[in-house]
Formats: structure tokens, C-alpha cells, sequence
């Protein structure tokens, strides 16, 4: 065994990405002059050498079976000498140097059912988790609720009519692993009710100093359960932040009647004109209606026409909001204010409003 | 095939629609094998109860690594036997996630053999995720792997698998090579990144420039965003072209521009560098007409997270302009001296930004010895509690 | 005269320059006694050892009142004997700070006889200071108050004297009758201003117009700021008067509105009143030319103070847009409720402000019965801490 | 005795304002149309009857004698029929109905040593607190720095050739008494030696509980002290609050070797154009120095030079210095940017800079 490990390769990294570069871009790299988009979902890049690089993007659903994997290599072998990539946000993209390839491919593509898009003043894939697919935790299903909203929005993937770029991301608890607190419009499922207890459990499986320890509104307290040491949950301190289920298993805040969405907006990552942005609570909750969550889909409609019919060119969407002021959002999108949008956190009194500039 | 695959009205909905649906890959993975199978009859139960099936996480993973797999187990064992054990294992993406289809024709076929056939292309963070095996196929998918050079990536308090833009390789805008940084900060920091040592996860992300595409500023530890101080290059007749052309310089342009450093009388762009605080957005309009400066460098900037606990951060500024050369020695000193720090006086589950607002910035800066300058703040403290860390006693 | 003065050529240096000399104005009173001569020879000790030397305020007052007297003794009693007492009287102003010589002089005189013959015009509350007198004689002064009709102000844990901007008696932008306003609610909270009963100091103050010439959103518990939600009203000849006598509108005037809400074609100013977010400076600089709208009324906010102890706070939207007219019922109802609230829940020492801070602003609204209005915050929650109130349980 | 308090009047209230008012002003209370500033110092407000009130408005030190008052008092009686006024900034105000007598009162008043001035794009009287005349808890004069600034910059007080208003502001202790947190420039007397535990007097003159919890950083701990109870403090704990002083006479902060001032910067309150904000810190510590104070003068010398030198007019500080950044100010001003600059309490995370918008 010792020797077995001995011989056992660990340590030894990615391979290295030279390896995966088509020619054209090995050739041109560090050398791309300006880019021009050809149509929705297809782009050039120019070289100073004056090589050219199309890339077509196409959609894809993140969670893909090798099956689908291989496809995409047939096609990449077909048309892109055997090369090809994904985006930061799960897309597909094929670099082509010839630009004859560009329709047969995209032909291919539908075949399969991938749709291109997503480039320039669009809504590209929505970044998103785990959900009931694979996660313990999570209070939606990612991949679900991703497919119907993009099913929706669809259009605004394969054109290209948007003011300016829309972000969405989804995330199926407050971990937030789809970091979405920065996104023109985050999904993000939240739990209501406070974590159950399984003190036949919690013993054994949780050091109960550290279950304490982990909740930040100290609405978690030792107690003594039918004559056994385990934990109670002040259930009017407890703002569902699941950290205590995070570190004991005994704590499951799960709940098919409790568990649903909210809906934050405003949020931006680039540092393109406005500084970075947070995504701001827009719907406080909606219930988790599967398999095709309306609710939630006529939301983020509702939301994103709202945006596309009244911002100015380049305006994202917290840029937008920003100009207007919040009121007028709530007024234009009929979205009742409401207690749980004030914040009641640890900064809480900087946003409040602490001036009387205000419209009406 | 369709005869082993369970009854499922509900996620059958699914797969209308003009989105690629997940369902559907999921039905194409059951031919390979009865993991997904199970998994589409456990996820039927969820739709219809409205609740995941899943156990909390157990500690699995391969000999010598400390993280990299995501134990995961259903708790419906009895009527989905073949997805008891459903474990995922994050696989280090290649910077820029190239390939070429030899490649990940390879990861298929040991998927194929080892696991459920589904994977995620790729997780949030930026692994290659394979989604789905049994703890017994844990080492022989790591013993194949190592045969096609793929390593593993990071979970748990541990370095995070990093990652980056496209960069250099498929951008014009890219003020520093994205991808050769991020591979030289995996290599370097293997132990790191397979041997969780550190009071909870760190994660490294390059973005080439200000667009920030790998959204580093608000999803990585380190943020390192390429950007430049010299001057915009301006192309003035292309300028003009892209005026005749119809673009309204005026509105979409210069009043978009958050310095307010811009004019254009009709024929000549003029830009006040000095103002001009590098958003990218005339550039990003006229890509044609404007490129950014020759003396290209990164920002460097620590902190941001998810809000547990604290709340979400963003990462504030650390360096404002460094030039990112080979080897890489300040920023990887830079590094060695926070992780030092950070593991020295750290909580167990505390992110280095939430420690740096627990101590001060200012004490932090102390401990890895770099000066505080004012590009590391919006502004000025405006409260009037210091910590005056001297005071005279009297002879 | 100058005879029984100390020697202060510390203090004597301040004598000196162009702005109006406080040492020669203590000099002037050491004619009427001598507090204010030991007064000056304690500073001048003061200024030699850079250090104060008053002692802690010990609770003194007249009969009745809880507040309004600020005890002070000095710490060097043998040295300066007629300062050993030296307590402040806080005496409430008249609206506005308008006086009659005639009033004045009776001040003057009752403070010639029982005090230093030294005075605060004004305390930055607001009130007159009548600064430095002893025990035995502060009675006698609240007797001699009452044959003038002047009342004590407020000081420790209860309401303070209300304070105002001129508004209406010389203002052309004020809002509301903001002097009518501070007398109704100073003589309405006698009893609170009076006797202190609340967990910490309360303070209202009242600008007509967004100008806050009495820096209310900074310094009042409670700030009622004069604005008016119909239009600006526009003088267009006024404006080309403006133009023609040199104004730059467009730089000074149209660069500068924070809503970017106006345009002026050389003709023609033209609001978009519904952007207009009444910051008043465009008013400001035409004062000829536009005037508030018609239908005025005042923005309510809540909570601003001083840092001690969670930082300083600036008010906050409590109403957005209400009238403000005798008998004010809904401010009177509004704070009566807030004070029921604060007074039950708040924590000795703990601001208004504070409180709310620390229940929340959605539970305090609704404690007070106040629906949550967007105008309230500058924006949502970027937090998912939400503390939902209610769940469904199973049947 | 009980008879006496009966007769005795309370709560009867501040005199009623409307007698104090000057007839011009009750006749066109609530009329004025507009105003002009007619020189420094002078302004007219114009009625919509056409009525003119003429408001000469002079310098006061705030701490004045009944000498003084009765000094004024003479003035209005001559000049303006019996009546004047205190504005919010502490000056004295002049209102006339007659323009012939601006100059003569002028006049007067410069005999009695007080200049005009302060009105329009100027600097006003500075708003303070009392220091050593009469506060225990003071780390430096108050009218003693005030005069000394004023002295200094005199001529923007009888001049009105800044870009703007500029407002200054002096509190002798963190209190804050003088609200100076939003002023343009705001002059903080500061402790930074911590309290000295007078064991002696402790038990007897605070509770102990009290003090304990009146610490924000909880550096004030329960301690026993010669076999007496009392407490200790955690000095690298202390930040020099003055809270625990506040609620014990036995934990005085005074201390000559360590007692100054910090001087703040771009705070304003009006809503004018840029919402109200908070100074921000600029200088952290000048030891006291008196009688004159040279390197506080000198400090607001400079910095209200490089405001004027550079802002755009109208443009209050501290919109000056958010449209130049912070990093150019410091450049500019020479003022070295050190640890104490950054804010290490609650809300710290906030005031970093959480972009890449940067200039070089
Ligand atoms: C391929 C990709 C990088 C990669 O290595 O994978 C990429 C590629 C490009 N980005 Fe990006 N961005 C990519 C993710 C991002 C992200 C990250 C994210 O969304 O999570 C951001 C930050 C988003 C945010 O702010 O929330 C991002 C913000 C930008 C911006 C700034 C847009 C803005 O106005 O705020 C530009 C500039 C522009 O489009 O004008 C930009 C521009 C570009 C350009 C034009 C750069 C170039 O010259 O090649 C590329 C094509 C643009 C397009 O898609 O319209 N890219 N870009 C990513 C594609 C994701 C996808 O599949 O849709
Ligand atoms: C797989 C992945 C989501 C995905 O579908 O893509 C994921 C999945 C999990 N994350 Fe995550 N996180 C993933 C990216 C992220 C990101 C995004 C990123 O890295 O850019 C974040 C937000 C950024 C950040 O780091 O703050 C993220 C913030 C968290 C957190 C909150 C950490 C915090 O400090 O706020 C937790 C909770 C924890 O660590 O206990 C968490 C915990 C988890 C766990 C391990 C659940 C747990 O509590 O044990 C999830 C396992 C799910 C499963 O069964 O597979 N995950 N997690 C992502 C990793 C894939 C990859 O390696 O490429
Ligand atoms: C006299 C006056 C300063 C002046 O020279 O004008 C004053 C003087 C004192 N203030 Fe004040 N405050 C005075 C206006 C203020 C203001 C300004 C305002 O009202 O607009 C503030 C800031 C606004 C606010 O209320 O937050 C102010 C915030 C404080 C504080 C901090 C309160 C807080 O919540 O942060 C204290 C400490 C305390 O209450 O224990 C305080 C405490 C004190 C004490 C009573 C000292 C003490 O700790 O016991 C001072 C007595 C000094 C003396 O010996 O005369 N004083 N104090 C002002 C009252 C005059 C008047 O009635 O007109
Ligand atoms: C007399 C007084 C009110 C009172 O009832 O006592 C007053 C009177 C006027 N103010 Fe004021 N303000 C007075 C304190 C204030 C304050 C409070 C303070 O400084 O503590 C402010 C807020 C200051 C701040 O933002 O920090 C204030 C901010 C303004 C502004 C907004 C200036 C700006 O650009 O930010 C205006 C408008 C203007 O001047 O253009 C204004 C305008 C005016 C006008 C023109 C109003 C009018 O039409 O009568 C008056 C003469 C202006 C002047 O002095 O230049 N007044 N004004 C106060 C005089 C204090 C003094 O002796 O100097
Ligand atoms: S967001 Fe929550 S539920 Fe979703 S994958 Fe991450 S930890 Fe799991
Ligand atoms: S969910 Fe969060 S707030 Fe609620 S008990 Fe658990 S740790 Fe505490
Ligand atoms: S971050 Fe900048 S350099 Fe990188 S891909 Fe995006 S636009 Fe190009
Ligand atoms: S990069 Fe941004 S800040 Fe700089 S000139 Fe262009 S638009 Fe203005
Ligand atoms: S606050 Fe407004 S109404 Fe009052 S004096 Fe100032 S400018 Fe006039
Ligand atoms: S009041 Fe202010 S916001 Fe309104 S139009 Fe005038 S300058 Fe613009
Ligand atoms: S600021 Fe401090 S020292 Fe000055 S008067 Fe107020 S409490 Fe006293
Ligand atoms: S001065 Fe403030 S921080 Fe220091 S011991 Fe006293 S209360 Fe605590």
C-alpha cells in the first residue's frame, strides 16, 4: 500500500491551457485589436495580424449528460479543427476561423436543440446551483425553475432588443452559491420556517457549543430535551439563515409549505459606467409551484419588460432604477412595499432614506 | 431504453420549451446506467412534494486529498437504491475552459464507466463537476483521471479551484494574461488547494479588465482585475466613423461616463485621463476607436463573499495598480502573509474579508506590511472612534 | 476696573485679530462681580496646562423641573472660590430668536443681579445660556423668569427645546409657518420638556425648506423639513433676466440638479417636475425667477444625533409629503405614539434613533401604526435576512 | 410652603414669538417674494407688497456679556425700532426697514467691534460648545480656537469670494454638542489617553454595573482593587469615547499630554444639489497649543485654499472632493493618508473601495 502511494500521482494540477488553444488563437494571443458583433449569439474578433475568430455561442442548460458532451465534440470536430470552449456563465462556444462554417454549424446546433444567443444587449444563461438535483439544503430546484424562466424569456436570448445587459442567476439557498447578490435580477430560495429540531440526533451528530455558536441572532440555546442535552430555536429571533443546519444535520429548515422564492434586482458585477452593485429585495416571496413555477416566470417578465420599455440605452437595470428612484419602481411595477423590504440587518439605517430628496 | 426510465408527469413538463432542458440529458445519462434513472424518479418525488431528497453531506473522498468530492446521500435509499450514494466530484476546468474534444471525450468515457454520465459544465465556482457516483468509484475515477493529466479541484476550507476570463486568448481588452496567472497560482498552491488548512474556503479570480467577466469582484477572496494608468488609445477617425455611422457620441457615450472626463465637439474625442476612473464603458461602445492604455497592469482587491454570515461583501481595493509578471512574487508574498495572518488569528468559518473587518483593515495592513493608501477607500472614516495606539506619559 | 482682573497674558493674546473677543466680553462682565474674573483666571490656568478644570456635573435645579440647569463645579474651589458653583441655566428662546430690546434687557438685568452677567446667545440647541451662577441663586432667577414671562429649556433625559428657522417672519421659501409649528409643540410637551421621563433626550427641529437652515436632518430627533409636491413655480422672464445679467444657467444652474430634471434652450426653462427631487438649488440661485410649488407641506423624518454611541445618524423619511396645519393632529399623534413606544422599549441612554435601529424600522412603523412607504428607504434590502413572521404548519 | 409652590407658575412656556416681531416683518409674514444680496453682509428681502426689509447680519462670539447684549440692544433701538434677532449660526441680525440706516448701524457696529459679513458664499460663525469655560469633559477650548480660526480666515467672513458656502464646526469632545459630524470642516477636541480609574471615589460615586456596559468595546471590565470593588480598563481596547467618563466622574480622559484636536471634512447638511453627509476624517490628531492654536489655523488655512483654489462654484466640499476622489485630495492637500484614516467600526466594510473605478 505505502508503495502503491508512492507511485499514486497527486498534486499535478490542471493541464495546462496552451494545450486546448485552437492555432488561430495561439497565433493571435494577446494580439486581438477589436470585435464586432455579426448577428445574435455570433461574433468576430480581429488581430492585429488581421486574422479572424468567429465565435458562436450556444445555449446551454449547465447540467448536460456526456451523451450531449460528445455531441458538441462531433461538432467541434466538424467544424472548429477539433476545439472548442465554455463561457463563465455555462454557454457553449465555438471558435471558428472560417466564417462559412458559421451557418452549417448553427444549423447543427438547433438539431440538437441549442439555440445561439446570448452576446451583446441580451439575457445570457442564468448562473445557477444545485437545487433538488444534488443539494441537501436547498429550499427550489435550480435547474427546474432555470429552465422556465429561460423558456420564457427566450427571446431575449436569441435577439438582441434589450437596453443593455441583463444578468440573472439563481440560488437554491441563502449560501448563495450562484453568488447572485450582484445580478440584474437574482432567484433566490429562502426557507420560513424556523429549523426542527431532531434531538434524537442532534446529540450524536452535532457538538452543540459550535450549533450555539453558529447563529447569529443567538435565537439558538442549549436545553435539556426529555433528560438529554440538545438545542431549542427561539423561533421569533430566527431569520432562516440555515447556518445552524449547516453545521449539524439535526437541524433541517426543509419545508414544503414554507419553502419558495424571493425575488432581488438592481445588482451588477461590471464596473462599466455605476460602481459594482447588490441586488435589493424586489418580491419578498413567492410559493414553489413545479414543475413550471408561473409565478415566479410572469415575475421576472413582468420585471424585465418593466426595465427594457423605460430604461435609456446601456442603462442596466439598478442603473436604471437608480435614475427613477425606488418609489417610482414600486408605483410602475405594482409591486406592494412592504415591512420585509426595510432593512433590519447590520447596516440597516444606511439605507434608510436620509434626506428629503424625493419625488412625487 | 424509454421502458427503464420511472413515470414522470411532472418533470416530463420539462422538457417543453425551447431552452435545452436538463431533463432531457438526464434521460439521455439513463442509458448509461441506472444512477440517473433513480435520480429522475427521487427529483419526480421532490417536484411533487415540494421538498429535496437529500441527506446532509458525509466526508468522502479520495487517498491524500482533503476535499475535491461532495459526499452526498438520498434519503429515500430504499426506493432509489442506485442513487444511495450520489457523490460529485469537482474536477480542476483547464484556465479559460478550452478544450479540445480528445479531451473531454476522455472525462466522458471515465464517466461513463465511473458515474451517473451527467455532469455540470461546469459548477459555479468553475470546476468540471461530474455529478453522481458511489464512495467505491471515488479512487478508481481519480486512478483514471490521473491517466488523462485532470487533477482535482477544491471544497472545503481550502484554496478554491481558481478561475478566469478568456483573456488574452479571446480578448482585446485584456491588460494582463488571465490565463497564465491562473495556472501559475494552481500550480503553485497545490497543497492549498487539496489539503484544507485554512479557517474556511479561499477563492481566486482574474478578470483581464474592469468588465469583469468572471465576476471576481463579487465571488472570489482575490479579485485581481487587469486595468491600465497610462492613456485610453484613441483612434480619432475611427471615432468619427462610428459617428457617422450613427452612434449619438453624446448620449450613448460621454454622458454614460461616470467621470464626466469626456468631450466631443464633432470631430476630435477628448478625454481627461486624470479623471477618467477605467469603467470601460466608452471602450466597451467603441471597441473599434478605443482601446485601453499601454501600461497595463491589474488591480488587486480581497474580500468579497456570499452573505453568510456577515452579509454579502464586495472586495475592496488592496493594490491599485500592479504590473502582473512572471513569477508573480508579490502577488504571491502577498498571499503568503495573508493566508499567514488570516490562519494564525482566523475563526473556524470566517472568510478573510469578514476577518479583515473584524480586526481593521488598517491593523490587517500592519500584519502583511503594506502601506494604507487612500485608492483602498471610498472615503475616510466617519466616525470619530480611533484606536490612537500611543499616548505620552508623563516623565 | 481692570484692577481686580488676573493676570491672563494667555487669555490677553485672544483680545487680539478682527473677530469679536470672547475675553473681552468675560473682562466686561467682571465689572458686575466677580465670577467672571475668577472665571478668567481658572481659563488662563486652562490654557497654561491644557487642561480643563470643571468637575462633573453634579445634579442640581429648581423646584419642579427635572431639567434646564447644568451643574458645574470647579475642581480648584480654594483658588477660584466665586467659581466653586459656576451652573449654566438653559432658558427656552422665543421662536426664531426674534427679542424686543426690551425683553433682552430684562434678561440682562435679572442676570446682572443673581449670575456671571455672561450668557450663550444662543446654546446650539437653541436655547439662551445664562452662563455661571450659584446654588442658592437659582431659584431666585426662575422667579425673576416668571416676571418676564420666560421660561426654563430642556436638558437631560426629556424633550429640548424646540428650535426653528425665521420661515415666513423673513424667508420667501419657507413651507410652513415653522415658527407657529415650534411654539404649538413646545407649548403642547410642557410637561416633557420639563420633566425628564423619557430613556434619553428628544429633540425637534424645524426648517421651512430643504435649505434646513437649522440643520434639523443632523441634529433633531425628529426634523420636519418644509417642501411642497405640486410644481416649481417659473418666472420664464425672471430666467431670461437671470441669463442676460450674466448667469451661466446651464453650467450653474441646469449642471448642477441632482435629478438631471431641467433644460433651457436660451428661451425656455423647462422642469420635469416629476424627476424634481426639491433639492432647492435651482431656487437658490434664481431666487427672482422660481419659487417652491403651491401646494406645500413638510417631509417628516426621525432618529438623527450625534455619534456617542452607535455613530451619527442623520434623520430619516418618517413621512414623505404631509400638511402641516394647526392643531397638527398627526404629528401630535404620531409622536405621541412613538414616545409610548420608546418609552416602554427603549434602553436607558438609547436615542430614538438608536431604538429603531434595533427593533427595526418595520417593527417600529408598525408599533406606531404607519404603513412602510418606499420613500422611507434610500433602497431595499440587499440582505436575505428577512425575519418572516409567520409559517403554515401542517393540518 | 405648599401654598408658595401653588402660586409659583410653571410650564407657561417661551414668550410667544409674534410679539417680538418687527411690524414690517408681521405685516408681510409668509409675502416675501424673493431676495437680493446687496453686499456682504446685507441682503433685502422684497415682499409680494412691495415691502423691503433690509437684514444686516454681524459676527458674534456667542459667549457675550450683558454688556454686549445691551451694546446691541442700543443699536436696535436706534437703528431698526426696538427689535433684532439671533440666527441659527449664533450671528446677530439687523432688520431694517429703512435702507439709510445700513450704513450708520455699520458703522456702529464696527466701533463695538463687530464686523459685518457671512451672508451669501462665505464662511459664517463657527458653531461650538463650551471647553474649558465650562465643560468637564472637554479635550480643548472651544471659543478660544473658534476665535482663532475666525481671526485667521476674517477675510471669508467679510468677503464673499468662495466657490460656496463653507460651514464650520468645533465640539470639544466626542459628545458632539456642536453636531459638527456634517460640516464642511468640523474641529473635534479628542482624548486618546484612556480613562484613569480613580479607585478611591469610584465605588462610592458610580454602579459598577453601569460602567461596565456603558463601554461600546467592552474594554471596561469589573476588577478588585486593593480589596475594594471597582474596575479596569482594557487600554488597547479604549478608543477614547468618554462614555464610561459620561456615566462615572471617576474615569476622567483629560490628560494635557494627549489631549487635541482632528479636524473632518466635507460634511453638509442642506439638500441642496448633493444629499446631507457626513465629514469625513482628514486630519487625525494637532496637539492643543494655545493661546492660537497656529497649526490648527494653518491646517483650515489649507484646506479651505485648495477648496476654493479648485471647486467648481457652488460646489460645497464636499461635493468637491467626491467629483476630484479622495485619492487626489489627499494628493492635492499633502495630508499623508495613514491607518487612522480607515475606518475600523460597524459599518468599516462599507467605506472601502468596492471597485475598480480608480483614477492614477
Ligand atoms: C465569454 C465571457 C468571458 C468568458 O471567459 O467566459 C465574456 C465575454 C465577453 N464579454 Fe463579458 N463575458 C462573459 C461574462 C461576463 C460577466 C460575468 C457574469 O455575467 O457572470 C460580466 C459581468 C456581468 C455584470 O456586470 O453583472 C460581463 C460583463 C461584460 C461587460 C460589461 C457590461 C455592462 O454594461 O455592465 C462587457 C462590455 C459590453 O458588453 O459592452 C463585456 C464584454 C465582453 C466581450 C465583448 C469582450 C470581448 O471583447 O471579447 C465578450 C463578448 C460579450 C458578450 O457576451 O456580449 N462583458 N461579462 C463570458 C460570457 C458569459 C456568457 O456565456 O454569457
Ligand atoms: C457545486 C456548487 C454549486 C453549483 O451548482 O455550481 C456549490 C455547492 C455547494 N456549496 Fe457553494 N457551491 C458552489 C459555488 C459557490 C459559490 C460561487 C463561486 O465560487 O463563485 C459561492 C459564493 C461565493 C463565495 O464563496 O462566497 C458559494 C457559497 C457557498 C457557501 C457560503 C459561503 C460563505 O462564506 O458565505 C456555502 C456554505 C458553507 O461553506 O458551509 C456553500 C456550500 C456548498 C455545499 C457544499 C453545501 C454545504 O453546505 O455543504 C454545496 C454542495 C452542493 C452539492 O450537493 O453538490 N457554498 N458556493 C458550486 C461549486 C462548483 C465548483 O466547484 O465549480
Ligand atoms: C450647552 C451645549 C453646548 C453649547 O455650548 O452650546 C451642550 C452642553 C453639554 N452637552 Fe450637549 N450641549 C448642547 C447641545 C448639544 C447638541 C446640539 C444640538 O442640540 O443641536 C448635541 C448633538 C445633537 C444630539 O442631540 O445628538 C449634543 C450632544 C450631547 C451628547 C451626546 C448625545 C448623543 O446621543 O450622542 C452628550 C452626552 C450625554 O448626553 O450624556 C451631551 C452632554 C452635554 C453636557 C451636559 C455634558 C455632560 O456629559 O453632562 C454638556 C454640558 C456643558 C456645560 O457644562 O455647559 N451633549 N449636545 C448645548 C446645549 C445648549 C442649549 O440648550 O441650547
Ligand atoms: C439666518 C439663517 C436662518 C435662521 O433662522 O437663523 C439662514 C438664512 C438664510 N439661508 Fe440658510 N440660514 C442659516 C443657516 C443655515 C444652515 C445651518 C447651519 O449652517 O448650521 C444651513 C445648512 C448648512 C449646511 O448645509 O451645512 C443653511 C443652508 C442654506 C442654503 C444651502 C447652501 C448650500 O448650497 O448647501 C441656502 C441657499 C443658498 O444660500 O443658496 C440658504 C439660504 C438662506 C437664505 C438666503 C434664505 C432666505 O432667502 O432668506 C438666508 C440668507 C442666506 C445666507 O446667510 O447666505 N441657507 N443655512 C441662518 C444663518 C446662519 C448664520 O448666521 O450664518
Ligand atoms: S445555494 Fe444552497 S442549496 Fe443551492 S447548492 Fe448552494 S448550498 Fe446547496
Ligand atoms: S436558521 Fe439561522 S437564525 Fe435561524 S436558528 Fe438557525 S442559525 Fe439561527
Ligand atoms: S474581463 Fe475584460 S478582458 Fe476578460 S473577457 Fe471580459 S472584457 Fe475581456
Ligand atoms: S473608461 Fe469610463 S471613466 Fe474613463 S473615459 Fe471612458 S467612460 Fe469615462
Ligand atoms: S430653511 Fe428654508 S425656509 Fe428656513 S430660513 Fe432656510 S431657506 Fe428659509
Ligand atoms: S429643485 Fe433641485 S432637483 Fe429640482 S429642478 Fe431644481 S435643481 Fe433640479
Ligand atoms: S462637546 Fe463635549 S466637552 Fe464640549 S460641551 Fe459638549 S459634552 Fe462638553
Ligand atoms: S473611553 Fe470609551 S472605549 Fe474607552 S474605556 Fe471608556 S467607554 Fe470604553
Amino acid at each position: 500500500m505505502a508503495e502503491a502511494m508512492q507511485e499514486r500521482r497527486t498534486d499535478y494540477g490542471p493541464p495546462h491551457y496552451e494545450q486546448f488553444l485552437p492555432p488561430i488563437i495561439k497565433e493571435n494571443y494577446g494580439k486581438w485589436k477589436y470585435h464586432e458583433v455579426l448577428k445574435p449569439g455570433v461574433m468576430v474578433h480581429v488581430s492585429e495580424t488581421d486574422a479572424k475568430l468567429y465565435t458562436v455561442r450556444a445555449a446551454s442548460g449547465r447540467l448536460i449528460s456526456i451523451d450531449k458532451i460528445r455531441m458538441f465534440c462531433d461538432l467541434a470536430d466538424k467544424y472548429c479543427d477539433g476545439y472548442f470552449r465554455f463561457t463563465s456563465r455555462h454557454n457553449v462556444e465555438f471558435l471558428l476561423s472560417k466564417q462559412d462554417n458559421i451557418e452549417p454549424l448553427i444549423a447543427d446546433l438547433a438539431k440538437i436543440g441549442h439555440p445561439i444567443g446570448g452576446i451583446g444587449n441580451a439575457i445570457t444563461s442564468i448562473v445557477h446551483t444545485q437545487g433538488w438535483v444534488h443539494c441537501h439544503s436547498a429550499a427550489t430546484d435550480a435547474s427546474g425553475l432555470v429552465k422556465c424562466v429561460m423558456d420564457d424569456l427566450f427571446e431575449y436570448f436569441v435577439e438582441t432588443k434589450l437596453p443593455g445587459k441583463l444578468r440573472i442567476a439563481l440560488a437554491c439557498c441563502l449560501n448563495m452559491c450562484g453568488a447572485v447578490h450582484c445580478s440584474d435580477i437574482a432567484i433566490l430560495g429562502v426557507h420560513r420556517r424556523p429549523p426542527r429540531v431532531d434531538h434524537s440526533t442532534l446529540r450524536k451528530m452535532c457538538e452543540i457549543p459550535n450549533v450555539v455558536a453558529s447563529c447569529p441572532t443567538a435565537a439558538v440555546r442549549p436545553a435539556t430535551v426529555d433528560g438529554n442535552p440538545s438545542v431549542e430555536v427561539l423561533e421569533e429571533n430566527c431569520m432562516f439563515c440555515a447556518n445552524c443546519y449547516t453545521v449539524c444535520p439535526s437541524m433541517p429548515l426543509n419545508d414544503p409549505l414554507n419553502d419558495g422564492v424571493s425575488i432581488w434586482i438592481g445588482g451588477k458585477v461590471s464596473n462599466a459606467r455605476h460602481e459594482p452593485m447588490f441586488s435589493k429585495l424586489a418580491i419578498p416571496f413567492i410559493p414553489n409551484n413545479p414543475p413550471r413555477w408561473p409565478e415566479v416566470t410572469t415575475a421576472i417578465r413582468n420585471l424585465v419588460e418593466l426595465w427594457a420599455n423605460n430604461a435609456r440605452k446601456y442603462e442596466r437595470m439598478g442603473e436604471w432604477i437608480n435614475r427613477i428612484g425606488w418609489p417610482k419602481f414600486f408605483k410602475m411595477s405594482g409591486i406592494e412595499f412592504q415591512k420585509e423590504h426595510i432593512d433590519d440587518f447590520k447596516h440597516a439605517g444606511l439605507t434608510f432614506k436620509r434626506s428629503t430628496h424625493l419625488t412625487f | 431504453m424509454a421502458d427503464n426510465l420511472p413515470n414522470t408527469p411532472m418533470l416530463d413538463e420539462l422538457e417543453k420549451g425551447k431552452w435545452p432542458s436538463f431533463v432531457k440529458e438526464i434521460k439521455m445519462a439513463a442509458k448509461h446506467g441506472p444512477m440517473a434513472a433513480d435520480l429522475l424518479g427521487q427529483l419526480e418525488q421532490s417536484y411533487n412534494e415540494k421538498i429535496g431528497h437529500w441527506k446532509h453531506g458525509g466526508i468522502v473522498g479520495v487517498m491524500g486529498y482533503g476535499g475535491g468530492v461532495i459526499g452526498r446521500y438520498s434519503d429515500l435509499p430504499q426506493k432509489f437504491p442506485n442513487i444511495s450514494h450520489f457523490h460529485t466530484m469537482r474536477i480542476n476546468q483547464p484556465a479559460g475552459w478550452f478544450y479540445t474534444t480528445k479531451a473531454l471525450r476522455s472525462i466522458c468515457d471515465i464517466w461513463e464507466k465511473r458515474g451517473s454520465g451527467l455532469t455540470n459544465m461546469h459548477g459555479s465556482t468553475g470546476d468540471i463537476i461530474l455529478l453522481g457516483t458511489t464512495t467505491d468509484q471515488l479512487e478508481p475515477t481519480f486512478t483514471d483521471l490521473q491517466g488523462i493529466d485532470f487533477d482535482i479541484g477544491g471544497s472545503g476550507s481550502d484554496l478554491r479551484t481558481p478561475s478566469c476570463c478568456c483573456g488574452m486568448a479571446r480578448c482585446e481588452w485584456a491588460c494582463y494574461d488571465t490565463m497564465a496567472l491562473t495556472y501559475d497560482l494552481t500550480m503553485h498552491y497545490q497543497d492549498e488547494l487539496h489539503r484544507p488548512a485554512f479557517p474556511y474556503k479561499f477563492k481566486f479570480k482574474m478578470s483581464g479588465c474592469p468588465n469583469d467577466c468572471v465576476a471576481s469582484i463579487a465571488r472570489a477572496d482575490m479579485s485581481i482585475i487587469g486595468t491600465w494608468r497610462d492613456e485610453i488609445q484613441v483612434d480619432q477617425d475611427a471615432v468619427r466613423e462610428y459617428a457617422d455611422r450613427g452612434l449619438d457620441i453624446q448620449s450613448d457615450v460621454i454622458s454614460n461616463c461616470p467621470s464626466k472626463c469626456m468631450e466631443w465637439d464633432g470631430k476630435e474625442l477628448h478625454i481627461d485621463n486624470s479623471f477618467c476612473v477605467r469603467c470601460m464603458h466608452c471602450i466597451n461602445v467603441m471597441p473599434k476607436a478605443l482601446r485601453p492604455g499601454k501600461d497595463r497592469g491589474a488591480t488587486i482587491l480581497i474580500g468579497s463573499k456570499a452573505p453568510i454570515i456577515e452579509g454579502a461583501f464586495l472586495s475592496s481595493v488592496l493594490f491599485p495598480f500592479i504590473k502582473i509578471e512572471p513569477p508573480y512574487d508579490m502577488i504571491k508574498d502577498t498571499v503568503d502573509k495573508m493566508w499567514d495572518v488570516w490562519c494564525e488569528e482566523g475563526k473556524n468559518r470566517e472568510r478573510i474579508g469578514e476577518f479583515i473587518q473584524r480586526v481593521g483593515l488598517g491593523n490587517f495592513l500592519d500584519a502583511i506590511e503594506i502601506d494604507p493608501v487612500p485608492e483602498m477607500v471610498a472615503h475616510p472614516r466617519e466616525n470619530p472612534y480611533v484606536f490612537y495606539e500611543e499616548y505620552y506619559e508623563e516623565d
